[in-house]
């Protein structure tokens, strides 16, 4: 899966960038081609969308974070937009893809606490049960062949346990220490792993906090439809607090001094 | 009432020759033989309250509740049929996301005891069915500040200040009449609640009753919920040293 | 927006490929089954510890490789179905019933497949260990091993020549043994892994050894092994093990 | 509309040029991307062709650099030849030919600005097809089709230096925040008889326009109407 | 179908003590038709290397003589024995030579180079269609078969093998390979190169 | 690509072309030449600039080559690593080399990492990215440190650090956290470490081993296999087979002691003393 929505569940292309030297995004389709496949709307695809989201363990439970963009292709169309959705007390679910889609998953998981605060059962969705049922969800589009359009990461804190897991569009799901959607996957993942894994249990809020701010600017630097405004959640014994926007100090003074692209000097 | 027999009283969709409905009034009886609910609408909530008649020793405590959550922010409580009221819940939650999902904001309870009552009404124009035999206390807190409705047999569904319904209604009616309610809080309300379910409650003749309360409004961050235990016994407690200086 | 200058691109395709290799061996009156623990897509790992090998049974144990999404679906399927035939029969499925319980389960998919490689290891009725290996819409045999997988074109030659002595001339006056030892399985197991993750780049991370011993059978060959867990369930019956093993994360 | 060839790094680029009495400011971004991925954020895509004469490149990072060596070696064997510095003219019917005559291999959208003894400042933009036009402002690249409105409200004649600087400064500032191809930092210089004066705004120090507010999330629930007393008291 | 599985095919090289081994199929198939069972894809380039070259039957027999031609001038104007080292290279260039426009060769090398000392020194390389090297320490492998050959000859190769044990090695890795690939088989030969001798076995192996 | 044939001029031979083209539009694919998935950096430091390799070789999903080396030698002091397609890297970086070296043997001066940068990317740009070489060109010269990438393309960027190839994203990360200007060579040394790495580690396409090069304005080390973190273990068995196991049919041995008897002819040994 590449940052760009658009691709993600599509054929890769090997007559394109088959040593994968580039992280390419634009990859046309060279298969067969159904006479009438103009006429069939198939799938919808992602139009308003958003990018990474970064989530780790650390000592105390799980922390996220998401910028608050969304893009419309390369339109940087809505700088205000959260992605950090908490659901019930113990969790939070961040997404990246197509926001509609998104808005859509809010909307169904909010009719899903709804009935189960009516069940009055004693029972609350902790993030393992959000996690499943969006796993089953998201299969079960992709089955229909109309997928919703979102990688998503799920975590949270129940019963004094710590929950981390992705689910996206095809269904595919995992769990690990670490966990990062889109671009955040090729160049926050590395950063998160290399502080995180081992140190779990260690970690500290502020120490976790620090790693994941460092990943966002990276991000920021090196991501073409990222902002420099996220929010970062926490989820911990004491629930789930999302932070207000926070802003990315960034550095350029290096580059002052760079004079072209080769033999230039003036 | 009318004696029986007279033939015009086998099916709601048939009116006595004086234009009454009796399948309609015997469900009111069905309310009348249950124990008390009771609703007060106050200046930052709602509070409902039920005396729940314990028909049977060997039953668990808490087990058949008549107050039951029918969204985030909206409370029923029923007096009458106890099965009718698990069907007329179902169908307000149903009513709660359709509101919800069709105009993306949360239903008010007006909306939904509204469409409750038209709801009960349909069930007084077939022959094929039988009215409901419950009368249902709706309350909870929306935009428009709480709101407390009744939705009886016959569909009827109106608004009130202090609502009650079931055997010691009349009683319940008049202790609420005395109250301040707009100016009482949610934490007062709950406190007289018990004492007028306490009240109403007629020893003598009933079986054991249990005392269940919810409340929605501003303690409860606009959801509704059961009144905390320690509430609860405060409140009972405090209703029962009531009881002895109201004699 | 690339998207708008390829309308084509339209087509969504619900499958994936997420890396990693399982194997099966089955021995006189035990079976294992082996899987790598990485999950990956392209170029990148998604996690380091995704198992591939599941306990269905304390004599039954299920290896699924392929479209991760669809594997974990098909292996909840599978233990829903066991689960109801607990309720039904008041025992666990025999081997070669869940084995065809799988075919059947499979082919019902057979216009929109479950793009998984199974392998179904555990121990018969009659005692004796057994592996059956599926393709993804439910053709299916037993053998005495098999790999499938990412590197399953690199181990199996290599389990042919090492358990079937394909290509061996026995020694004179002597004839190659019909099943091997467990200790011999397990080092096999465990080379086939590491040669695996050293010339295939979608193998490694963590290894998974399952091993189904026999009713009755004794721990010969398990005494002393590195990083090894009883998960049986049921008493005087099969019993099941997992031996975990680290492999290189590169 | 893909112009660019399988695997190439573009210049996604918000690109500008403005002419004022003593001479021009030329401008640009900083972020080259392949895809999404920003292969490089502080690029410098103001290029220098001779002492007097930069352009601006936006399309194809190699096509570009490409022509732009091209045409800085031949403007090298015009100075020799002619003892002077070539006119700017000169330069931009360079790039025009280049860009013309092999418009079906390149993608190069391209301002070339600069001073001469001449006529002065001057302003051209080659897009991409490779015909050139005068202007007294000129944008180009992905982020220009963001600030056209701008550009056309706001630019008057007879700026002067620093307003003509200011001008380019806010104008590059808007389209790289709206354009996910632009970004990065404010390159510029400001090319005069006297000489080219290099100008740079640090990616954390842009001019700050509306960003949005803080965090979109569900209105705050408010309570149309107090509850009234009941009627009986 | 890949171009590579037109005729099929399959090589690979191990180094030993003092030694190395050559061994390759001999199928030529046209696709899943199997044509002969005879078809040598390995060739002496001078005493002691041997050249295998796996791949598209046509361009076998080509590259075949062009090598054939071009160590020859190379012998004539340098009046000396090519060494392996410098063959590869000699391999590689004549492959790149066709960078746009290839040969479906993947080129194995074996040889033994000689040391100043007088000793001699195992050598195996190989190159992609295109001529790109790869000098391994322990084995290297090609054709319709390296999947496989890498696989079995991770798992069996071990070092410093007399040139009997090699020839042992070498062979189960080649036969459990192509018994595995559809494309490769009918038949196996084996080259083992020491010092003073080159042993060739044609070996026993399934013909389905 | 010069060759010495008789046949026809230096550069590439289109032979095949025509051929070649014929069986894709039959819709046969051609293979897959060994590409290096590949995590390539370079750094600019104190006294000089630092390059870094992964030495892991693939062809598809398998690994063609588990230690090969991916800095090339360009002159004493320029080092070019390469990324893409292994056997463009390898001949462009090789060619380009030799034209250095002829270049200083004309000029009789010291060349400059901008003149191999310029004739690698005219080189490429000729050839419209047909040739898939991603590289990171670095070296001191009279002018100092120099660090560049060139793209397939013929696209090149001046920078202090950069990356290519399937890691470079990981690799990036590493130095957009550690990079920082005048670093000494110990640590400079590290974070090219950490970012290779991070692709070793991170990306499937990049493993094994770090090579790494340190060029100063007077000294060129290589650092072949720097780190290596990723040895294989010992095997469980040993799978030596006892001989005779291959059951064989035909055998031929050729000998190449070429023995020579010498026998006598006529009369006696001559008289030597």
């Amino acid at each position: 899966m590449d940052h760009f929505p658009t691709n993600w569940g599509r054929p890769r292309n090997d007559a394109f960038d088959a040593y994968a030297t580039h992280p390419i995004h634009q990859r046309p389709y060279n298969g067969p081609k159904d006479t009438f496949a103009d006429g069939v709307q198939h799938t919808q695809q992602p139009i308003v969308t958003g990018t990474s989201v970064l989530a780790i363990k650390y000592k105390d439970g799980i922390m996220m974070a998401a910028d608050n963009l969304a893009s419309y292709g390369s339109l940087a169309r809505f700088k205000d937009v959260q992605r950090l959705h908490p659901v019930g007390q113990y969790t939070v679910i961040g997404a990246g893809g197509d926001m509609s889609d998104f808005q859509y998953i809010q909307h169904i998981l909010e009719e899903l606490s709804i009935s189960e605060i009516s069940a009055q059962d004693g029972h609350e969705l902790g993030p393992v049960e959000i996690h499943e049922y969006m796993s089953q969800v998201m299969y079960a589009r992709r089955s229909k062949m109309d997928p919703l359009w979102n990688s998503l990461i799920i975590g949270g804190f129940k019963d004094g346990k710590r929950f981390l897991s992705y689910v996206d569009l095809l269904g595919t799901t995992y769990s690990a220490s670490t966990l990062a959607t889109g671009y955040g996957s090729y160049i926050a993942q590395p950063l998160l792993r290399k502080a995180v894994e081992g140190y779990e249990d260690t970690l500290t809020e502020e120490q976790g906090r620090k790693i994941l701010e460092d990943s966002m600017r990276v991000l920021f630097y090196r991501d073409a439809r990222s902002l420099n405004k996220y929010q970062i959640a926490t989820i911990t014994g004491a629930g789930v607090s999302i932070s207000d926007s926070l802003h990315l100090e960034t550095t350029w003074s290096f580059a002052e001094g760079i004079r072209g692209y080769g033999a230039q000097t003036q | 009432m009318t004696s029986i027999g007279t033939g015009y009283d086998l099916s709601a969709s048939t009116y006595s020759p004086d234009g009454r409905i009796f399948q309609v009034e015997y469900a009111n009886k069905a309310v009348e033989n249950s124990g008390t609910a009771i609703g007060l609408r106050v200046k930052d909530g709602v509070v409902l309250a039920v005396e729940k008649l314990i028909h049977s020793k060997l039953l668990v405590p808490g087990a058949n509740r008549r107050i039951q959550t029918v969204d985030r922010h909206v409370g029923l409580a029923t007096a009458g049929l106890l099965a009718d009221g698990r069907s007329i819940s179902n169908r307000a939650r149903e009513e709660g996301a359709n509101i919800r999902s069709t105009f993306r904001e949360q239903a008010t309870v007006k909306a939904i005891s509204q469409r409750l009552g038209m709801y009960a009404q349909m069930y007084t124009l077939y022959s094929s069915v039988r009215p409901f035999g419950i009368s249902t206390i709706i309350g909870g807190v929306d935009k428009n500040g709480p709101g407390l409705y009744i939705v009886e047999p016959s569909g009827v569904c109106l608004g009130y200040h202090g609502a009650a319904v079931g055997k010691g209604r009349q009683l319940a009616k008049t202790e609420l009449e005395k109250l301040k309610l707009s100016e009482m809080t949610t934490r007062e309300a709950v406190m007289e609640a018990a004492r007028i379910i306490y009240l109403v409650h007629d020893d003598n003749k009933e079986k054991e009753f249990e005392l269940e309360m919810s409340w929605v409004g501003s303690e409860t961050n606009d959801t509704h919920l059961p009144v905390p235990d320690d509430l609860l016994k405060e409140a009972e407690a405090k209703a029962k040293e009531a009881l002895e200086t109201f004699e | 927006m690339a998207s708008l200058a390829h309308p084509q691109q339209r087509q969504f395709n619900p499958y994936s490929e997420n890396g990693g290799t399982i194997l099966a061996i089955a021995g006189a009156d035990f079976s294992v089954i082996a899987g790598d623990t990485r999950q990956s897509e392209g170029y990148s790992i998604q996690t380091r510890y995704a198992p591939k090998v599941f306990r269905l049974t304390d004599r039954a144990v299920l290896a699924v490789n392929g479209f991760a999404a669809d594997g974990n679906m098909f292996v909840k399927k599978v233990k829903q179905r066991l689960e109801w035939y607990r309720h039904a029969h008041a025992k666990d499925m025999p081997l070669r019933a869940i084995a065809r319980l799988i075919q059947t389960m499979l082919y019902a998919r057979r216009f929109f497949p479950y793009y998984v490689y199974n392998i179904l290891g555990g121990i018969e009725e009659d005692g004796t260990g057994a592996v059956y290996s599926f393709d993804p819409v439910g053709s299916y045999e037993r053998e005495a091993c098999r790999a499938a997988g990412a590197a399953s074109s690199l181990v199996q030659p290599f389990l042919d020549n090492q358990i079937y002595f394909k290509n061996q001339r026995p020694a004179p006056g002597t004839s190659h043994p019909v099943h091997l030892p467990l200790p011999t399985v397990l080092s096999i197991v465990i080379d086939s892994f590491t040669s695996a993750t050293e010339r295939h780049i979608e193998v490694g991370d963590g290894l998974e050894i399952y091993v189904v011993l026999a009713k009755g059978r004794n721990l010969q060959g398990l005494e002393g092994i590195r990083g090894m867990q009883e998960l049986t369930v049921t008493e005087d019956g099969e019993r099941v093990f997992v031996v975990r093993r680290e492999l290189k994360k590169d | 509309m893909n112009r660019l060839k399988a695997g190439e790094v573009n210049l996604g680029t918000s690109i500008m040029a403005v002419q004022f009495d003593k001479g021009v400011v030329i401008g640009a971004d900083s972020r080259t991307t392949t895809g999404s991925y920003i292969a490089n954020r502080v690029t410098d895509k103001l290029t220098h062709i001779h002492d007097r004469i930069y352009c601006c490149r936006s399309g194809s990072a190699a096509d570009t650099q490409a022509v732009a060596d091209i045409v800085h070696y031949y403007l090298q064997i015009y100075a020799q030849m002619n003892g002077t510095a070539p006119p700017v003219e000169a330069a931009a019917g360079m790039f025009q030919k280049i860009c013309y005559e092999n418009k079906d291999g390149l993608s190069a959208g391209i301002i070339v600005a600069g001073w001469d003894k001449e006529v002065g400042p001057s302003v051209y933009n080659i897009p991409l097809g490779g015909g050139v036009f005068r202007q007294p402002w000129a944008i180009g690249g992905s982020g220009s089709t963001y600030v056209y409105g701008y550009c056309d409200a706001t630019y008057q004649d007879g700026w002067g230096r620093d307003e003509t600087v200011n001008f380019v400064r806010n104008t590059l500032s808007l389209a790289m925040s709206r354009d996910g191809s632009s970004g990065g930092v404010i390159r510029m210089c400001v090319i005069t008889e006297e000489g080219v004066e290099r100008l740079f705004v640090p990616g954390d120090q842009l001019p700050k326009f509306w960003e949005g507010r803080e965090v979109l999330s569900a209105p705050v629930r408010k309570w149309v109407s107090e509850p009234v007393p009941m009627a009986v008291e | 179908m890949s171009i590579m599985e037109y005729n099929g095919g399959s090589v690979i090289a191990m180094v030993g003590k003092d030694c190395v081994a050559i061994a390759s199929d001999l199928r030529l198939g046209n696709q899943a038709l199997s044509i002969s069972s005879n078809f040598q894809k390995i060739f002496p380039v001078t005493d002691r290397i041997y050249l295998g070259l796996p791949g598209l039957a046509t361009d076998v027999t080509t590259l075949r003589e062009r090598f054939r031609y071009r160590v020859n001038m190379y012998t004539i104007k340098e009046e000396r024995e090519i060494e392996p080292e410098t063959f590869a290279h000699l391999v590689s260039s004549t492959l790149y030579e066709h960078r746009f426009g290839q040969y479906f060769i993947e080129p194995v090398i074996a040889g033994l180079s000689k040391t100043p000392s007088g000793g001699v020194k195992p050598f195996i390389a190989a190159t992609d269609i295109i001529g790109c090297l790869n000098f391994a320490k322990d084995f290297v492998v090609a054709g319709t078969a390296s999947s496989k050959l890498f696989g079995v000859a991770e798992g069996l190769w071990e070092p410093d093998l007399e040139p009997e044990d090699l020839f042992e090695t070498i062979s189960q890795s080649l036969l459990n390979a192509v018994d595995r690939d559809a494309f490769s088989g009918w038949g196996a030969i084996v080259h083992v190169i020491t010092k003073d001798k080159v042993t060739t076995r044609t070996l026993k192996g399934r013909m389905d | 690509m010069p060759s010495a044939s008789p046949y026809h001029g230096p550069g590439f031979d289109f032979s095949n072309a025509v051929r070649n083209s014929f069986l894709q539009e039959k819709g046969i694919p051609l293979p897959k030449a060994t590409s290096t998935g590949t995590t390539i950096v370079g750094c600019i430091y104190k006294d000089g600039v630092i390059l870094g390799a992964d030495t892991r070789a693939t062809e598809g999903p398998i690994v063609a080559d588990k230690n090969c080396e991916k800095i090339h030698f360009i002159t004493e002091s320029i080092r070019c690593c390469g990324a893409g397609t292994a056997a463009d890297t390898e001949f462009t970086t090789a060619s380009i080399s030799s034209n250095m070296e002829l270049h200083a043997l004309s000029t009789g001066r010291q060349p400059r990492v901008v003149t191999a940068m310029t004739m690698l990317k005219q080189y490429l740009f000729r050839h419209q990215g047909h040739i898939g070489a991603a590289l990171v060109l670095g070296g001191v010269d009279a002018t100092g440190p120099h660090l560049f990438t060139v793209a397939p393309h013929g696209s090149t960027d001046k920078l202090p650090y950069v990356t290519m190839g399937s890691g470079s994203l990981a690799a990036m990360a590493v130095f957009e956290t550690g990079w920082k200007p005048n670093m000494n060579r110990e640590e400079g040394l590290a974070l090219v470490t950490a970012a290779i790495s991070a692709g070793i580690f991170n990306d499937l396409g990049s493993g094994s081993n770090v090579d790494a090069c340190v060029i100063t304005a007077t000294h060129t080390e290589m650092l072949r296999n720097f780190v290596k973190p990723n040895e294989r273990v010992e095997k469980e068995r040993k799978y030596g087979f006892r001989r005779g196991t291959t059951a064989w049919k035909t055998e031929n041995i050729r000998s190449l002691v070429v023995s020579e008897e010498v026998t006598p002819v006529g009369g006696e040994a001559m008289d030597t003393d």
